[in-house]
Protein backbone atom coordinates (compact mmCIF):
# COMPACT_ATOMS: atom_id res chain seq x y z
CA UNK A 1 0.00 0.00 0.00
CA UNK A 2 1.07 3.60 -0.89
CA UNK A 3 1.82 6.06 1.93
CA UNK A 4 1.72 9.89 2.80
CA UNK A 5 4.34 11.51 4.86
CA UNK A 6 2.57 13.27 8.48
CA UNK A 7 4.97 15.74 9.98
CA UNK A 8 5.43 16.62 13.41
CA UNK A 9 5.55 19.97 14.61
CA UNK A 10 6.26 21.46 18.18
CA UNK A 11 4.64 19.59 20.52
CA UNK A 12 3.45 17.09 18.24
CA UNK A 13 7.64 16.12 17.67
CA UNK A 14 7.03 15.13 21.38
CA UNK A 15 4.30 13.60 21.52
CA UNK A 16 4.71 11.12 18.33
CA UNK A 17 8.91 10.90 18.98
CA UNK A 18 9.28 11.47 15.21
CA UNK A 19 9.93 14.43 13.00
CA UNK A 20 8.18 12.73 10.48
CA UNK A 21 6.18 9.42 10.07
CA UNK A 22 5.04 7.24 7.25
CA UNK A 23 1.80 6.35 7.09
CA UNK A 24 -0.62 4.08 5.20
CA UNK A 25 -2.52 5.81 2.80
CA UNK A 26 -5.82 3.38 2.75
CA UNK A 27 -8.83 4.39 0.04
CA UNK A 28 -11.14 7.09 1.16
CA UNK A 29 -8.91 8.35 4.02
CA UNK A 30 -10.08 11.67 5.47
CA UNK A 31 -8.41 14.03 7.71
CA UNK A 32 -11.00 13.66 10.17
CA UNK A 33 -10.27 9.76 10.26
CA UNK A 34 -6.68 10.51 10.52
CA UNK A 35 -7.28 12.63 13.36
CA UNK A 36 -9.36 10.39 15.62
CA UNK A 37 -6.64 7.33 14.76
CA UNK A 38 -4.03 9.98 16.33
CA UNK A 39 -5.69 10.79 18.96
CA UNK A 40 -6.76 6.72 19.77
CA UNK A 41 -2.65 6.02 18.90
CA UNK A 42 -1.67 9.17 20.81
CA UNK A 43 -3.96 9.74 23.98
CA UNK A 44 -1.61 12.72 24.89
CA UNK A 45 -3.18 14.87 21.47
CA UNK A 46 -6.14 14.49 24.00
CA UNK A 47 -5.02 17.11 26.50
CA UNK A 48 -3.81 19.52 24.18
CA UNK A 49 -5.95 22.86 23.79
CA UNK A 50 -6.74 22.43 20.19
CA UNK A 51 -5.48 19.74 17.22
CA UNK A 52 -5.52 20.58 13.73
CA UNK A 53 -4.15 18.79 10.14
CA UNK A 54 -2.66 20.83 7.33
CA UNK A 55 -3.01 18.48 3.94
CA UNK A 56 -0.15 19.72 1.64
CA UNK A 57 0.19 22.78 3.36
CA UNK A 58 -3.32 23.85 3.89
CA UNK A 59 -5.38 23.86 6.61
CA UNK A 60 -7.80 20.53 6.57
CA UNK A 61 -11.32 20.17 7.36
CA UNK A 62 -13.28 16.87 8.37
CA UNK A 63 -13.45 15.62 4.68
CA UNK A 64 -10.40 16.82 2.92
CA UNK A 65 -9.26 13.72 0.96
CA UNK A 66 -5.81 12.06 2.22
CA UNK A 67 -4.23 10.78 -0.83
CA UNK A 68 -0.67 8.76 -0.98
CA UNK A 69 2.47 11.06 -1.74
CA UNK A 70 0.52 13.86 0.16
CA UNK A 71 2.09 15.58 2.62
CA UNK A 72 0.33 16.10 5.90
CA UNK A 73 0.97 18.25 8.79
CA UNK A 74 -0.02 17.80 12.90
CA UNK A 75 -0.50 21.28 14.31
CA UNK A 76 -0.65 21.66 17.91
CA UNK A 77 -1.89 25.27 18.28
CA UNK A 78 -0.06 27.56 17.45
CA UNK A 79 1.88 30.53 19.03
CA UNK A 80 4.14 32.71 16.96
CA UNK A 81 4.65 36.39 17.74
CA UNK B 1 18.73 42.37 6.67
CA UNK B 2 16.50 40.21 4.61
CA UNK B 3 14.68 42.18 1.72
CA UNK B 4 12.21 40.04 1.17
CA UNK B 5 8.25 41.30 2.03
CA UNK B 6 7.57 37.81 3.67
CA UNK B 7 10.21 36.29 5.65
CA UNK B 8 11.00 33.81 7.98
CA UNK B 9 14.71 33.01 9.53
CA UNK B 10 17.25 33.15 12.14
CA UNK B 11 18.85 36.24 11.24
CA UNK B 12 17.94 39.26 13.60
CA UNK B 13 15.30 41.89 12.62
CA UNK B 14 15.73 45.58 11.79
CA UNK B 15 12.60 47.39 12.38
CA UNK B 16 13.73 50.07 10.97
CA UNK B 17 15.67 49.02 8.03
CA UNK B 18 12.62 47.90 6.79
CA UNK B 19 10.75 50.94 7.39
CA UNK B 20 13.49 52.68 5.27
CA UNK B 21 13.32 50.09 2.21
CA UNK B 22 9.63 50.06 1.72
CA UNK B 23 8.60 53.61 2.71
CA UNK B 24 6.84 55.51 -0.40
CA UNK B 25 6.65 59.24 -0.02
CA UNK B 26 2.79 58.85 -0.48
CA UNK B 27 2.78 57.19 2.76
CA UNK B 28 1.18 59.55 5.58
CA UNK B 29 1.69 57.07 8.32
CA UNK B 30 4.31 54.01 9.52
CA UNK B 31 3.03 51.70 11.92
CA UNK B 32 5.53 49.33 12.94
CA UNK B 33 4.87 46.18 15.95
CA UNK B 34 7.80 45.23 17.43
CA UNK B 35 6.86 41.48 19.19
CA UNK B 36 10.04 41.22 21.47
CA UNK B 37 10.86 38.62 23.96
CA UNK B 38 10.08 39.42 27.76
CA UNK B 39 12.33 37.97 30.50
CA UNK B 40 9.36 36.72 32.73
CA UNK B 41 5.87 34.77 32.24
CA UNK B 42 4.13 35.04 34.89
CA UNK B 43 6.93 36.06 37.08
CA UNK B 44 8.99 32.97 36.23
CA UNK B 45 12.49 34.66 34.68
CA UNK B 46 12.53 33.23 31.19
CA UNK B 47 16.12 32.28 29.90
CA UNK B 48 15.18 32.25 26.46
CA UNK B 49 12.80 30.82 23.53
CA UNK B 50 12.71 28.83 20.92
CA UNK B 51 10.97 29.13 17.76
CA UNK B 52 9.81 26.75 15.22
CA UNK B 53 7.69 26.62 11.89
CA UNK B 54 6.36 24.55 9.05
CA UNK B 55 8.42 27.46 7.00
CA UNK B 56 6.75 26.79 3.45
CA UNK B 57 3.13 26.51 4.98
CA UNK B 58 4.43 29.76 7.54
CA UNK B 59 5.52 31.92 4.25
CA UNK B 60 2.34 31.00 2.21
CA UNK B 61 0.03 31.44 4.71
CA UNK B 62 1.52 34.86 5.70
CA UNK B 63 1.55 36.15 2.54
CA UNK B 64 -2.29 35.44 2.01
CA UNK B 65 -2.65 37.02 5.77
CA UNK B 66 -0.80 40.28 3.97
CA UNK B 67 -2.93 40.08 0.52
CA UNK B 68 -5.77 39.98 2.63
CA UNK B 69 -4.85 42.70 5.03
CA UNK B 70 -4.35 45.35 2.28
CA UNK B 71 -7.33 44.67 0.67
CA UNK B 72 -9.34 44.56 3.94
CA UNK B 73 -7.84 47.81 5.52
CA UNK B 74 -6.72 49.48 1.92
CA UNK B 75 -2.88 49.99 3.22
CA UNK B 76 -0.25 50.29 0.64
CA UNK B 77 2.09 47.68 1.86
CA UNK B 78 2.69 45.02 4.54
CA UNK B 79 6.14 43.82 5.82
CA UNK B 80 6.24 40.66 7.90
CA UNK B 81 9.50 39.15 9.08
CA UNK B 82 9.62 36.22 12.27
CA UNK B 83 12.50 34.57 13.56
CA UNK B 84 13.49 31.40 14.09
CA UNK B 85 15.90 29.11 16.35
CA UNK B 86 16.91 30.91 19.46
CA UNK B 87 15.29 34.50 20.54
CA UNK B 88 16.96 36.13 23.92
CA UNK B 89 15.11 38.16 26.44
CA UNK B 90 14.98 41.57 25.12
CA UNK B 91 15.46 40.27 21.76
CA UNK B 92 12.67 41.04 18.43
CA UNK B 93 11.04 37.56 17.37
CA UNK B 94 8.66 38.97 14.85
CA UNK B 95 8.20 42.73 12.95
CA UNK B 96 5.25 43.88 11.37
CA UNK B 97 5.16 47.48 9.20
CA UNK B 98 2.03 48.54 7.74
CA UNK B 99 2.72 51.81 5.63
CA UNK B 100 -0.32 53.70 4.58
CA UNK B 101 -1.90 57.41 3.54
CA UNK B 102 -3.86 57.12 6.56
CA UNK B 103 -3.16 56.32 10.06
CA UNK B 104 -6.03 54.86 11.27
CA UNK B 105 -5.97 52.17 8.78
CA UNK B 106 -2.38 51.74 9.50
CA UNK B 107 -2.92 50.55 13.39
CA UNK B 108 -5.84 48.81 12.32
CA UNK B 109 -4.24 46.80 9.89
CA UNK B 110 -1.01 45.97 12.22
CA UNK B 111 -3.11 44.87 14.84
CA UNK B 112 -5.13 42.94 12.83
CA UNK B 113 -2.03 40.81 11.46
CA UNK B 114 -0.73 40.20 14.90
CA UNK B 115 -4.25 38.46 15.84
CA UNK B 116 -3.86 36.70 12.76
CA UNK B 117 -0.42 35.64 12.88
CA UNK B 118 -0.65 34.15 16.31
CA UNK B 119 -3.75 32.68 15.64
CA UNK B 120 -3.44 30.91 12.03
CA UNK B 121 0.46 30.86 11.30
CA UNK B 122 1.95 27.65 12.14
CA UNK B 123 4.96 28.81 13.94
CA UNK B 124 5.79 27.58 17.96
CA UNK B 125 7.41 28.76 20.51
CA UNK B 126 9.29 26.72 23.29
CA UNK B 127 9.87 28.96 26.27
CA UNK B 128 13.17 28.02 28.63
CA UNK B 129 12.78 28.22 32.24
CA UNK B 130 15.72 27.84 34.89
CA UNK B 131 13.79 24.23 35.76
CA UNK B 132 12.06 23.12 32.14
CA UNK B 133 10.74 24.08 29.15
CA UNK B 134 7.10 24.47 28.04
CA UNK B 135 5.35 24.76 24.20
CA UNK B 136 3.71 27.55 24.77
CA UNK B 137 -0.29 27.49 24.39
CA UNK B 138 -0.14 23.70 23.64
CA UNK B 139 -2.77 23.00 27.01
CA UNK B 140 -5.85 24.46 27.84
CA UNK C 1 18.57 62.01 18.84
CA UNK C 2 17.78 63.79 21.39
CA UNK C 3 17.05 61.40 24.30
CA UNK C 4 14.40 62.94 26.04
CA UNK C 5 10.77 61.17 26.70
CA UNK C 6 9.06 64.43 25.12
CA UNK C 7 10.47 66.43 22.75
CA UNK C 8 9.91 69.25 19.83
CA UNK C 9 12.76 70.30 17.78
CA UNK C 10 14.24 70.45 14.31
CA UNK C 11 16.92 67.54 14.46
CA UNK C 12 15.58 64.67 12.27
CA UNK C 13 13.31 61.83 13.87
CA UNK C 14 14.96 58.47 14.81
CA UNK C 15 12.25 55.67 15.62
CA UNK C 16 14.82 53.08 15.80
CA UNK C 17 16.92 54.84 18.17
CA UNK C 18 13.76 55.90 20.44
CA UNK C 19 12.75 51.58 20.59
CA UNK C 20 16.69 50.97 21.36
CA UNK C 21 17.17 53.70 23.72
CA UNK C 22 13.89 53.23 25.67
CA UNK C 23 13.02 49.24 25.45
CA UNK C 24 13.32 47.03 28.47
CA UNK C 25 13.17 43.35 28.97
CA UNK C 26 9.73 43.17 30.57
CA UNK C 27 8.67 44.45 27.14
CA UNK C 28 6.74 41.89 25.03
CA UNK C 29 5.61 44.73 22.62
CA UNK C 30 6.59 48.22 21.28
CA UNK C 31 4.18 49.85 18.62
CA UNK C 32 5.78 52.94 16.88
CA UNK C 33 3.69 55.27 14.64
CA UNK C 34 6.43 57.55 12.31
CA UNK C 35 4.06 60.06 10.49
CA UNK C 36 6.08 61.10 7.61
CA UNK C 37 4.89 63.86 5.33
CA UNK C 38 3.13 63.16 2.23
CA UNK C 39 4.38 64.38 -1.36
CA UNK C 40 0.97 64.97 -1.99
CA UNK C 41 -2.56 66.27 -0.53
CA UNK C 42 -6.28 65.86 -2.65
CA UNK C 43 -4.09 65.52 -5.53
CA UNK C 44 -1.85 68.49 -5.32
CA UNK C 45 1.92 68.35 -4.94
CA UNK C 46 3.39 69.33 -1.71
CA UNK C 47 6.81 70.68 -1.79
CA UNK C 48 7.21 70.57 1.90
CA UNK C 49 5.90 71.42 5.32
CA UNK C 50 6.80 74.18 7.83
CA UNK C 51 5.76 73.01 11.35
CA UNK C 52 5.61 75.61 14.36
CA UNK C 53 4.52 75.48 18.01
CA UNK C 54 4.31 76.91 20.90
CA UNK C 55 6.99 75.24 22.25
CA UNK C 56 6.62 75.28 26.11
CA UNK C 57 2.66 74.81 26.01
CA UNK C 58 3.32 71.96 23.44
CA UNK C 59 5.85 70.10 25.91
CA UNK C 60 3.78 70.66 28.53
CA UNK C 61 0.71 69.26 27.27
CA UNK C 62 2.37 66.04 25.31
CA UNK C 63 4.03 65.35 28.90
CA UNK C 64 0.44 65.62 30.19
CA UNK C 65 -0.38 63.13 27.19
CA UNK C 66 1.64 61.06 27.91
CA UNK C 67 0.90 60.76 31.82
CA UNK C 68 -2.50 59.99 30.93
CA UNK C 69 -1.90 57.91 28.57
CA UNK C 70 0.38 55.20 30.70
CA UNK C 71 -2.44 55.42 33.10
CA UNK C 72 -5.25 54.99 30.42
CA UNK C 73 -3.80 51.89 29.12
CA UNK C 74 -1.41 50.68 31.74
CA UNK C 75 1.00 50.69 29.46
CA UNK C 76 5.18 51.32 30.43
CA UNK C 77 6.04 53.99 28.27
CA UNK C 78 5.49 56.44 25.78
CA UNK C 79 7.96 58.74 23.80
CA UNK C 80 6.72 61.60 21.76
CA UNK C 81 8.88 63.22 19.18
CA UNK C 82 7.80 65.90 17.06
CA UNK C 83 9.67 68.13 14.67
CA UNK C 84 9.84 71.81 14.10
CA UNK C 85 10.47 74.01 10.88
CA UNK C 86 10.94 72.43 7.37
CA UNK C 87 10.00 68.60 6.61
CA UNK C 88 10.37 67.60 3.17
CA UNK C 89 7.83 64.58 1.60
CA UNK C 90 9.19 61.11 2.71
CA UNK C 91 10.97 62.41 5.95
CA UNK C 92 9.38 61.75 9.54
CA UNK C 93 7.40 64.89 11.60
CA UNK C 94 6.26 62.66 14.14
CA UNK C 95 7.21 59.69 15.96
CA UNK C 96 5.29 58.13 18.85
CA UNK C 97 6.22 54.51 20.03
CA UNK C 98 4.74 52.83 23.28
CA UNK C 99 6.30 50.04 24.98
CA UNK C 100 3.87 47.48 26.83
CA UNK C 101 4.13 43.94 28.08
CA UNK C 102 0.63 43.41 26.02
CA UNK C 103 0.30 43.97 22.85
CA UNK C 104 -3.57 45.74 22.35
CA UNK C 105 -2.80 48.36 24.78
CA UNK C 106 0.00 49.32 23.03
CA UNK C 107 -1.73 49.48 20.04
CA UNK C 108 -4.88 51.29 21.47
CA UNK C 109 -2.40 53.65 23.58
CA UNK C 110 -0.49 54.72 20.38
CA UNK C 111 -3.52 55.43 18.38
CA UNK C 112 -5.00 57.12 21.36
CA UNK C 113 -1.69 59.21 21.76
CA UNK C 114 -2.15 60.63 17.65
CA UNK C 115 -5.97 61.49 18.24
CA UNK C 116 -5.19 63.52 20.72
CA UNK C 117 -2.12 65.26 19.73
CA UNK C 118 -3.84 66.25 16.64
CA UNK C 119 -6.27 67.77 18.56
CA UNK C 120 -5.05 69.21 21.46
CA UNK C 121 -1.03 70.42 20.97
CA UNK C 122 -0.29 73.59 19.91
CA UNK C 123 1.37 72.67 17.12
CA UNK C 124 0.61 74.17 13.41
CA UNK C 125 1.66 73.13 9.76
CA UNK C 126 1.90 75.25 6.60
CA UNK C 127 1.48 72.89 3.23
CA UNK C 128 3.52 74.85 0.31
CA UNK C 129 2.57 73.82 -3.34
CA UNK C 130 3.67 75.13 -6.26
CA UNK C 131 1.54 77.62 -6.68
CA UNK C 132 0.62 78.65 -2.28
CA UNK C 133 0.56 77.85 0.83
CA UNK C 134 -2.23 76.55 3.25
CA UNK C 135 -2.20 76.71 7.39
CA UNK C 136 -3.63 73.12 7.23
CA UNK C 137 -7.10 73.01 9.02
CA UNK C 138 -7.51 76.46 9.72
CA UNK C 139 -10.35 76.59 7.88
CA UNK C 140 -13.70 74.60 8.16
CA UNK D 1 -2.73 100.72 32.63
CA UNK D 2 -0.78 97.50 32.47
CA UNK D 3 -0.50 94.69 29.87
CA UNK D 4 -0.51 91.49 28.77
CA UNK D 5 1.12 89.75 25.74
CA UNK D 6 -0.88 88.08 23.22
CA UNK D 7 0.92 85.62 20.97
CA UNK D 8 -0.25 84.59 17.77
CA UNK D 9 0.65 81.72 16.06
CA UNK D 10 0.15 80.10 12.78
CA UNK D 11 -3.00 81.54 10.84
CA UNK D 12 -3.27 83.84 13.97
CA UNK D 13 0.27 85.81 12.97
CA UNK D 14 -0.83 85.98 9.57
CA UNK D 15 -4.07 87.76 10.56
CA UNK D 16 -3.07 90.28 13.39
CA UNK D 17 0.02 90.45 11.18
CA UNK D 18 2.01 90.11 14.54
CA UNK D 19 4.19 87.51 16.73
CA UNK D 20 2.96 89.13 19.57
CA UNK D 21 0.89 92.00 21.06
CA UNK D 22 0.78 93.93 24.16
CA UNK D 23 -2.98 94.67 24.87
CA UNK D 24 -4.30 96.30 28.16
CA UNK D 25 -5.29 94.24 30.94
CA UNK D 26 -8.67 95.75 31.55
CA UNK D 27 -10.23 94.84 35.10
CA UNK D 28 -12.46 92.19 35.31
CA UNK D 29 -11.07 90.82 31.62
CA UNK D 30 -12.25 87.49 31.07
CA UNK D 31 -11.12 85.21 27.99
CA UNK D 32 -14.49 85.22 26.40
CA UNK D 33 -14.56 88.92 26.67
CA UNK D 34 -11.01 88.90 25.05
CA UNK D 35 -12.27 86.06 22.18
CA UNK D 36 -15.39 88.31 21.53
CA UNK D 37 -13.03 91.42 21.19
CA UNK D 38 -10.54 89.97 18.46
CA UNK D 39 -13.25 88.42 16.39
CA UNK D 40 -14.81 91.69 16.16
CA UNK D 41 -11.29 93.49 15.57
CA UNK D 42 -10.12 91.06 13.10
CA UNK D 43 -13.16 89.81 11.12
CA UNK D 44 -10.98 86.77 9.50
CA UNK D 45 -10.93 85.14 12.76
CA UNK D 46 -14.42 84.65 11.93
CA UNK D 47 -13.24 82.21 9.08
CA UNK D 48 -11.22 79.98 11.20
CA UNK D 49 -12.84 76.15 12.11
CA UNK D 50 -12.01 76.74 15.34
CA UNK D 51 -10.37 79.53 17.58
CA UNK D 52 -9.38 79.08 21.47
CA UNK D 53 -7.16 80.95 23.90
CA UNK D 54 -4.58 79.80 26.38
CA UNK D 55 -3.60 81.65 29.42
CA UNK D 56 -0.02 81.17 31.03
CA UNK D 57 -0.09 78.13 28.39
CA UNK D 58 -3.24 76.20 29.34
CA UNK D 59 -6.40 76.36 27.87
CA UNK D 60 -8.84 78.97 28.93
CA UNK D 61 -12.49 78.76 29.20
CA UNK D 62 -15.25 81.63 29.14
CA UNK D 63 -14.37 82.08 32.62
CA UNK D 64 -10.49 82.40 32.98
CA UNK D 65 -9.35 85.89 33.56
CA UNK D 66 -6.64 87.58 32.53
CA UNK D 67 -4.74 89.85 34.34
CA UNK D 68 -1.87 92.12 33.98
CA UNK D 69 1.49 90.08 33.43
CA UNK D 70 -0.13 87.06 31.75
CA UNK D 71 1.34 85.34 28.81
CA UNK D 72 -2.11 84.69 26.43
CA UNK D 73 -1.71 83.04 23.40
CA UNK D 74 -4.08 82.75 20.22
CA UNK D 75 -4.32 79.00 19.11
CA UNK D 76 -6.07 78.65 15.62
CA UNK D 77 -6.95 75.30 15.20
CA UNK D 78 -3.68 72.65 15.68
CA UNK D 79 -2.19 70.38 12.83
CA UNK D 80 0.19 68.96 14.25
CA UNK D 81 1.60 65.27 13.40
Amino acid sequence: MREFALLCFGIARDITGQRMLQRPATPGLTAGELQQTLLREYPDFQTLASLKLAVNQSYATEDTPIAAGDEVAIIPPVSGG
Amino acid sequence: MNQERIHIGRHRLDTEGLQNLYSQPQDGGIVAFTGTVRNATREREVLHLDFEAYEPMAVHTLEQLREKTMRKFGVRDVVIHHRLGRVLPGHAAVVVVVFSAHRKEAFEACAYVMDRLKKEVPIWKKEAFVDGEVWVSAHP
